[in-house]
């Protein structure tokens, strides 16, 4: 065991549920209405508390279990309550214990971005409901199988800190979420703007400084493989934000607040898959191609298919996830500035390799989620009814009002 | 007695404020207020979505007043806001029947 | 001394100042009227900069100094001003310095909390000169008591981050100056709402996080043990808000934001003094039988007995304290997962002494904040008028306005 | 390469980019009128983002490159784009990555300390631009001469995480800037006030727990004289509030929030340049000297000399960080707790350099920024029009609103 | 001239405000208020205390409208704002002495 | 019908509308305003600048009365909002040409 990694990793745990708690929160509930922003923060911190739970009943078990004959597919469930596991257990070079805490703020990230599909019209229950269900048999599996020597770790996909793991799945759940849930009332042309742009800044910031523990934790020590990931990583934030300010600039002649931290975000998604591959140029690369076609790709959900993913988790997480996934194959070359590929791979091999990973994780993404929707859907309420939305969730599923001036 | 109501822009609060002193009233109400008018509200764009926020913010100024000042005020309030731009505002004057000043009772004109 | 250590309580430190500074500050402040808000605010901020004086001037040599023939009850003043400590000193594993200043945020957390009693209605100079001689005559002689080779140490207390030492002293203490200071005008039934519970959101993920340092740092090194203790912080963190939520949603059919987080801190204050004996099951009871109980008892308080420990905080803190340290004597135990009782020590004699160390640091904060209370009324004014509580304390404590829109 | 000192600087480097995102800019933004709010935390995180990308490009190159015959100017160019860095290169214990992106965190928060000079009134194409020439001609070759083996590092010249390098250059170029840009309507008598304190308090909160990355993390190490940095940077910042509250109550016979906080950061600027030169006196009387001082130097700009540096960036930072820097030369004395000058260095010769060190980073930091600013003035608009300025900058300059209630 | 006052459910400003469009109104202002009323308040429930929030979020509509306008502007507002539940709101209908454009210095009906 | 706006400060508020509950008012409508009148401002000092805040944080009460019950009212208030100190606030008294309740398009008194 390793002090300095254990003494990292147990700061990057921190930092990775900062992310969520209160960083993704408050991302999110500036973007809504005033009268819906408990109700957001309130998804965020639900998410987090009963999927630890979870994770610690099952979902870690299935996800970096021994499955013995079925290792391929997912881990099994011999590490059920962290059975076995007790302060002297180690994985790797850390303390199992801080492992599964660090793995567990993955977990608890992951379904968090989802809220972004569904927020201002969805039944809080159903919410609850749904997280648990999805980390359980979509979340954990892929991770299995990418980190926990399942299939896809065997194929030699590249996916350092949860291109595919986290930002694939939860974009790809996100908008099949939102095609089921339908539009808000008055989307696209009469929505009210985001009442806080403010808090969605902290958030913002909260996020890149978290993303730290989340990509340079990845590497599980502390050592150069995370100096350089943190490096990439925030090269690929700051380079982000410019290029969709500049296509704002562009197109709108104004550079919002709210447009730099997306770009942020979508540069953040975009260099996570990367960030243990690519050295700075990849990440100035990442970031600039992440603002520009998640930018892109927003604009096309929004106006050409009319659908409600609401704070855009699939243009932003989804595609950047994707596409960094993608590009890791091509700057992971050291001509590139990178670590280079594993022996005797070549970069289209590679690339096939990632394409096919996502592929079959957006798949078995969509398909789970759309299944596991409906089958809740049968026994627990899924969107409120029109009066509780137009008066606003925060009265409606939580009693509670976010601002009492007078 | 007269009411008068004057929506106007926000950085003219104070320019109103002053002028009003300047014709002897010495109490006024102000509140935040939305306006719709021909000044057209902004087009606000958050990650490409447009959003038409068709009010525009102002300030509704309300002060009572003796009949015999009220041209006066409506005149100051007038000078005062006006900017010679689209979305000024309005005065709206209306009779006043009683004004009653809680802490003394007093009623009328004493009131004010 | 051990670099690794050394990291993580580094990071630690400035884990648990982050609770108080702004973590707890805006969890009380989303509480109170928007007239108060800066008041609360100003109570922790200036609490943390006079006991920082504090604590090098005396409290720490008192807590941790050797108090030689007196070592049972007090540390002496051999320490004050940091004498003698230079930046070769070590404290086991760390530099001296950094212990100092990772027990300084200890220091200025526990009369932190005890704001939550008084708020909307004490007079700003009460509060100062309360917190400074509170610190000296009650925090830092438990401290010592508990872990500074006092006497309760040696009975062989387990308390290991601060179930009796932070919580017991700051609830009972907080009931106390509640009960003396009197009620806010209009409880209970007629109280303004909180004026913004997204503040307290944001507050209770800063603690979440925080206590991370707080208790997986008590364990003074970057190791298994601290490892362990994070795990079961957050999961004792997770399962007191689920528990308080579903509370809620029995009696009140929603579960609402505020519950959810004071569920939190519930479980967090329950899982302090037993995180470095229990395993995740330990932490899981914890949590929920803290969420439980510490909601009977909010409701008690305040609906049977009529007190006005406004943000409650002997119900969540005083009284998930105690019921942590006592269910330690349990879940210590290796067939629940625990890391073992001393040798020789039965369950039931661990027991009694965690019941013996609760009760008399319960007396002790009890009549020595009635005596401090007192004194310190008889030249400094104790409440405002009423005139300025109704006003509020922002303006007529402090001169400033938390909200100015027009 | 140490594990140890990596996973610090590591958690420092979060913790120093935390303090400006969002730390430095809620500071800011709350004692702004509602209508700028969002364009102070543009400012910010513009800045963040456009600096970390010159950083890469040329200005790490020019600040810790290999000058050759020039080292004792600059830099030179070998580094620009991290050319030659990969995850082996190593800078003293920790890989170069890590120091590079350490040091980038430092690059980003000295400009983004100039925003206090300029709020509600500046074009933001003029901050932008400003900001990158600023760091590359003054910010990136004053680190050179002090921290990357330059004439002044040569001299002897104390300053340990950044008095003369960050406060100074930052706080005599937003005089400077100030100046030329001239005073916001209304100034100094019909202002409105700060909109939001407790945005500015929980800012504030965030600089100081920040500071710890910045100063204890400027040790390069997890070790002693981390801990001591950590402490006397603590006891600075406590001291600081207070002297400045002190000095409101004798005033004014009140204590606000914004005036406790403001102490804080003049404490902390103060000490910053004898953070690890210092023993606990050191940092204590270092903390009331800034207090009492920048308190007196912020009355006197705005009262006596009427110049709008808004947000008292000179008075705070730049007055703090002079006064830190030359009693860094007395407190280092081993008789008043320090660590001692230098082997046949004298006190008054210690002084000496320090205050040259001062006066020609002064110069060349007033000189730069008015030839910087005229001459980006020749084709980038200065000051929005005052239609703009009264509206607000947030929809003028950024087509967003802060506050969306309605 | 009339001035009318109605307060509706928050929701229904932006159908009034289209309502009045159509009859021919140009302008108007709006305001948030609470109202009390037989619609009753929020009964929120805070760590087991409960707060009885009596106060119910409405909107104030405000315009000034010319005499032949005014009954078609009441009726736009009815419907517009009515959806049959308790607490939809009133509308109050005052004699308007005078309108001023602060811009123009205009009054009367040219005025609005 | 009378129409009621009571300028008062806000902490009156809960004793006002006891006050009128108690003459049989069943609804009103309040907004936050700010005042400016005997009682001054506050001057709020920020890092030793003074800002010089005119406006005083005020309620107002508005509330429709059948003509019967106005001057009840309006002592009601009074009497509730009463503190003996400056700045305790006004009373306006208007006349109200027609009031309609828009769930049920009542008019006149039985709008109220
Ligand atoms: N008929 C009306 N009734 C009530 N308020 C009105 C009316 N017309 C305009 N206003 C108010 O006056 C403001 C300015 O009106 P607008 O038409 O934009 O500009 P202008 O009066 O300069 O032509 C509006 O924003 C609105 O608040
Ligand atoms: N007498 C009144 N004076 C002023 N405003 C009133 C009066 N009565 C009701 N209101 C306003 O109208 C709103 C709706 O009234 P309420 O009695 O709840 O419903 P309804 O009119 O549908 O019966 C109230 O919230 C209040 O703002
Ligand atoms: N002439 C007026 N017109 C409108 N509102 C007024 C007028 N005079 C006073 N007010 C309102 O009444 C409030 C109280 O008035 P003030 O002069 O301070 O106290 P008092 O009425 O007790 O002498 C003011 O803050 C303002 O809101």
């Amino acid at each position: 065991m390793s002090g300095a990694d254990t003494a990292w990793i147990l700061t990057s745990t921190a930092l990775v549920l900062f992310m969520t708690l209160p960083g993704l929160a408050l991302f999110y509930a500036g973007l809504v209405r005033a009268q819906n922003v408990l109700s957001v923060l309130m998804n965020c911190f639900a998410i987090a508390c009963v999927i630890s739970i979870v994770w610690l009943v099952a979902a870690y078990s299935i996800a970096f279990g021994d499955g013995g004959g079925a290792q391929q597919w997912w881990g099994g469930l011999g590490k059920t309550f962290l059975s076995g596991v007790n302060i002297d257990s180690v994985s790797g070079t850390i303390p199992e214990s801080l492992f599964f805490m660090f793995q567990m703020t993955f977990a608890i990230i992951t379904p968090a971005l989802i809220v972004g599909a569904y927020v201002e019209r969805i039944q809080f229950s159903f919410v609850l409901v749904f997280s648990v269900v999805w980390v359980l048999l979509v979340y954990a599996p892929v991770v299995h199988w990418v980190w926990g020597s399942g299939f896809l770790a065997d194929m030699g996909v590249i996916d350092f800190a949860g291109g595919i793991v986290v930002h694939v799945t939860a974009g790809v759940s996100a908008l099949v979420l939102a095609m089921m849930l339908g539009k808000r009332r008055g989307f696209p042309n009469e929505l009210q703007p985001p009442h806080n742009p403010g808090m969605t800044m902290i958030g913002a910031a909260m996020l890149w400084v978290g993303w730290f523990g989340f990509n340079a934790g990845s590497a599980l020590a502390a050592d150069g493989a995370a100096g350089m990931a943190m490096t990439v990583t925030h090269i690929a934030a700051a380079s982000g934000a410019i290029a969709w300010s500049v296509m704002e600039l562009v197109l709108y002649r104004k550079a919002s607040l709210i447009g730099a931290v997306t770009g942020m975000v979508a540069g953040l998604a975009t260099i996570t898959p990367a960030s243990g591959s690519v050295g700075p140029i990849g990440g100035l690369v990442l970031g600039l191609a992440g603002g520009v076609i998640c930018f892109t790709v927003t604009q096309m959900i929004k106006q050409r298919f009319k659908i409600d993913d609401s704070l855009d988790v699939f243009a932003v997480h989804g595609v950047g996830g994707a596409l960094g996934t993608l590009l890791a194959a091509i700057f992971v070359s050291t001509a590139l500035g990178g670590n280079g590929l594993a022996d005797g791979v070549t970069m289209g091999g590679q690339l096939g390799v990632q394409a096919v990973g996502i592929i079959i994780v957006a798949i078995w993404s969509a398909v789970l989620t759309f299944i596991i929707a409906k089958l809740i859907g049968t026994f627990v309420k899924f969107r409120v009814s029109e009066e509780d939305e137009v008066q606003g969730l925060d009265l409606a599923m939580h009693g509670e009002r976010g601002y009492h001036n007078l | 007695m007269k009411f008068i109501v004057a929506i106007v822009k926000p950085h003219k609060l104070d320019d109103v404020r002053e002028a009003l002193t300047g014709v002897g009233v010495e109490g006024l109400t102000v509140s935040e207020v939305k306006g719709y008018g021909r000044q057209k509200g902004q087009t606000e764009i958050y990650r490409g979505a447009e959003y038409q926020v068709n009010f525009v913010p102002k300030v509704k100024v309300e002060v009572a007043v003796d009949d015999a000042v009220a041209d006066n005020a409506v005149e100051a309030i007038r000078q005062a806001a006006n900017t010679e731009k689209i979305g000024d505002g309005k005065i709206f004057v209306f009779e006043l029947q009683q004004a009653v000043r809680i802490r003394t009772g007093e009623t009328g004109g004493s009131a004010l």
